[in-house]
């Protein structure tokens, strides 16, 4: 099932092993957010206490090391997503974040009134609204490639939405609630033909299967830390070169400025020009060790093993009676949503708690989605490097003994 | 009717005390739920939903005589049990002593922490709609007899 | 000098006790950032390795307890800052994002062709280039309250300045290079007699003085958790209610929102409206710990001292020949910035490093206030709650060893 | 010019290291800054500023037969004692020797070593400027010999 060792992966996650006196967790969240392994945590605590100083403002040593390693982990990025250049990576909280950086400097600088954005119906909420608010600021609209009922979407459709008003194309690589793993390369291809620029909204991808943006061929690559085993407050936009060189300042403040005068201010070169402000140094620094720790694993590794567990994971599942699971997309990404017959999600999810084990239960922030599927809100079981078929098991345990609650 | 909103409460954890494991105690309240007046549809509206709950939840009230009448309903099983312990609670009770009382009974129905520490479950969200019908209507009750 | 005690506020600092090997660090640089004491480093890497969920989205006991908590720090800043609601707090990156929200949210929204934004002459480059960008999108000019020799803003000229266009104030609590603390109760009576909301930027007062927002009487102020003991990555945007609830989002995404649809979308009140995607969450969780650890001392002592230290630092910086300090408003802050005559700051802050001794060297983010002092850069040294007169000795030190290199 | 740019170099770490204090290894650094060639001041413009540097840092260069020869200043004495090592290992030779050695000198001076690994004193950027007017007149001459 998996190339690498899962208990010494697990040994390395505080949560799953050091809680002493804490019931054993079954957490089965990860694509709302990640455990942390002890490494990640233990470099931002030691950043603090050792080697604390703040970036690119200080001539002193502490701020010359520390900006040295921020710096270090730009290019760790880089390498992690192949970028081209290291100037490629802008630093942001995370992919909200640099979601609404880009609809508000590149949406904003090059959507007219009656231009389009691309968007897919499987979309979360944060790759819909930061456009629906820049659309409505400048007369665009947006627009929706729909998805058929295995969870995939309708290419053919693509060609023709693909009129010559659609200005970006938004996507996810990979539905935070369908688990499908969508075909960016070949939209990509697509909506550069038709004179788009592609964003792909990798946080459900980015710490679960090897990503390389120059293969992608995407215009933009948006993820977060806190859902690939690093801290929370901090992500990646990628931005291809020649699109972020183009790109006008979104926050005005320090750091992202050559000269500033009361009449007439100039900005820095990217990335610098979209990091105003003291960024989250502690936070990217604590990311390096999480891009470390996954790299450490091997991503195709860790990819093979959500698959095994998701295929696991499907089977044991359709033991449940009146169980039903959205999405069926070959090649899908370890995210399992269902409903049981009869049962509100809220209570399965409820229930499952009670005995210590952690689902998401509600919309997952695709609201859009739901409707598409007739369904208010489902029950979602995610998985990460740290899952275990063990976990799957209790699951499906903790799913009979719900049924013998509810019916 | 003398018993008081805390008489109530105490009984409800006295009740629940009694069952030993925590899968009765859910049975129990999922129980109370479905002898839960059915909701009238003509209150189910949007400005009847309570906000903040992760199911959806109606709550409803109308005055008489200085006391609320409460009904309610959720499309969870669990909820529409907790809406129902808190009707029991408090429907039917004063304007004053709905205000007064604070719902200490959640706590001691040994049910898992969660349930009554969150925002997203909604108890919170509903036990404030609760005493918020109850000062509206004693607000206007003022207002009348003045 | 000081009311509490200053060696066992140091014992907590691990970069002040705790780095084995280490020279002993001589850290004059509080107003770029602050050092953290061991409860708010433990806070967060606990938080990681104990408690560790995702807020508002999960109803496992996890996600509540991590809500509760993040929820809990958001009343402990109310308390702080004694703002009157909890849903005036907003949670941001930091100083920079919460100006950023401010001028984008309310600017776009109230700011029109012909409007005036009025700043100072010794802002932070973070709260002149945020309003410049808006005030260029749509057509407001920025106009400039002038300061006098001292370093005081020259009031005799605000009434004269707050014409009806303009339309928002903002300026600095503290000035992060003269050390200027601003009446700023008084610009805030004046500027709302003229129809203007206040902006205050306390980036540099809340942690080295008690701050009251209802005394103040300021409709925003913003603050950094970097630069009061807390961790990198957050910092508050308070907004008072009414003006806050007027505000359309700015970012938008996950849990920000009520209802989501291609065609119409529906926000949340304040402050969920303004926190859009995954918030820093441990971040918030270990400024929380800060919050309380500044509250344990009492700000009114942490003023004393750095006061004390102020006085102390200013008396002996005389002593060191051709020195010139800039700023000498009666009460300032911990704050100081000078040259040598005849030496480049540069220079200065190298040859003090190589001593151990870490000052800030540069325009500090105020490159128009440069301008009025007539200066491209100069030194700084600025102070802490765990700043000692040894530091400010080591300093002076410090400065005659460079002079005999130098000259 | 026999000796390569590496020769310099380790020659200009012997030197420093026979000199025993931090402080004395500044004092001959900003030694060297003085004796640098007078700026002259028609370069003394905006495209001659290298970016990234906390002080202002003016580089200029003209190539003259395959080989690149610079003048530089600085407003911080050090930073001009910089300017000043690292003139004196690169200027006057190929361009590809410029391109193809590395400045391996300056963590052998013995100085902080904040120095040497940063983007805002802007050594790195000198360094990196340095490189450039090397690539670029290696260019311009190729194209001319097309
Ligand atoms: C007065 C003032 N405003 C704003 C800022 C910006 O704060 P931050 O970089 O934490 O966003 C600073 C600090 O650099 C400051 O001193
Ligand atoms: C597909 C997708 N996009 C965007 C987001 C938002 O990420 P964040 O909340 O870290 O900004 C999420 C996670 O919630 C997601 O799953």
């Amino acid at each position: 099932m998996s190339a690498f060792d899962i208990e010494r992966v697990r040994a390395q996650f505080p949560m799953l092993s050091g809680r002493e006196g804490a019931r054993k967790l079954v957490f089965l969240d990860s694509a709302a957010t990640s455990l942390k392994p002890r490494v990640v945590i233990d470099a931002e605590a030691d950043f603090y206490a050792r080697d604390y100083g703040t970036v690119r403002r200080g001539i002193y040593g502490l701020s010359q090391a520390a900006t040295a390693r921020y710096e270090g982990v730009r290019e760790k990025a880089r390498s992690f997503l192949n970028a081209r250049e290291v100037n490629e990576i802008v630093f942001t909280r995370g992919t909200t974040e640099a979601i609404n950086l880009v609809a508000n400097s590149f949406g904003r600088s090059v959507l007219k009134s009656g231009d389009e954005v691309l968007v897919t119906a499987m979309e979360h909420h944060a790759n819909i609204v930061s456009w629906q608010l820049v659309c409505k600021a400048v007369g665009a609209t947006l627009s929706v490639l729909p998805i058929d009922d295995s969870g995939q979407l309708v290419l053919a459709e693509l060609d023709r939405l693909l009129s010559p008003r659609v200005k970006v194309v938004a996507l996810a690589h990979m539905s935070n609630v369908l688990g499908t793993v969508n075909p960016v390369a070949e939209v990509a291809r697509r909506a550069h033909a038709a004179g788009a620029v592609v964003l792909v909204d990798g946080a459900q991808s980015a710490a679960h299967m090897p990503v390389d943006v120059q293969e992608l061929g995407c215009d933009f690559f948006v993820c977060s830390s806190h859902k690939m085993c690093g801290p929370s407050g901090v992500g990646i936009l990628y931005g291809r070169h020649e699109v972020l060189e183009a790109m006008p300042p979104w926050q005005g403040g320090g750091d992202m400025i050559v000269t500033v005068g009361f009449d007439e201010t100039t900005f820095e070169a990217p990335p610098y020009r979209f990091e105003a402000g003291t960024p989250p140094i502690a936070q990217v620094i604590g990311f390096g060790a999480a891009l470390d720790f996954l790299d450490g694993i091997g991503r195709e590794h860790l990819a093979a093993h959500e698959h095994g567990l998701t295929d696991y994971a499907t089977g044991r599942l359709h033991e449940v009676p009146g169980l039903r699971v959205f999405g069926s997309a070959p090649g899908k990404g370890g995210i399992i949503a269902f409903v049981i017959d009869g049962m509100a999600p809220y209570d399965i999810g409820t229930l499952l708690d009670e005995q210590g084990i952690a689902v998401r239960v509600g919309h997952h922030c695709a609201q859009p989605l739901m409707k598409r599927l007739g369904v208010a809100s489902t029950v979602r079981a995610s998985f990460g490097v740290y899952s275990t078929r063990a976990d799957i098991d209790a699951l499906v345990e903790g799913l009979h003994k719900v049924r013998g609650i509810l019916s | 009717m003398t018993e008081t909103i805390a008489d109530k409460q105490a009984a409800l954890i006295a009740r629940f005390n009694t069952i030993p494991g925590w899968e009765d105690r859910y049975r129990e309240i999922i129980r109370m739920g479905r002898d839960l007046p059915t909701f009238p549809e003509e209150h189910r509206l949007e400005k009847n939903k309570v906000k903040g709950c992760q199911s959806q939840v109606w709550l409803h009230a109308r005055p008489d005589d200085g006391r609320v009448h409460y009904v309610g309903d959720s499309d969870a099983a669990i909820v529409k049990g907790l809406i129902s312990l808190v009707l029991a609670v408090y429907s039917g009770h004063t304007f004053d002593a709905i205000i007064a009382t604070p719902a200490t009974f959640v706590d001691g129905l040994g049910l898992g922490q969660h349930l009554s520490q969150s925002r997203a479950n909604g108890l919170s969200a509903m036990l404030k709609q609760v005493k918020l019908y109850a000062l509206a209507f004693k607000a206007m009750a003022n207002k009348q007899t003045l």
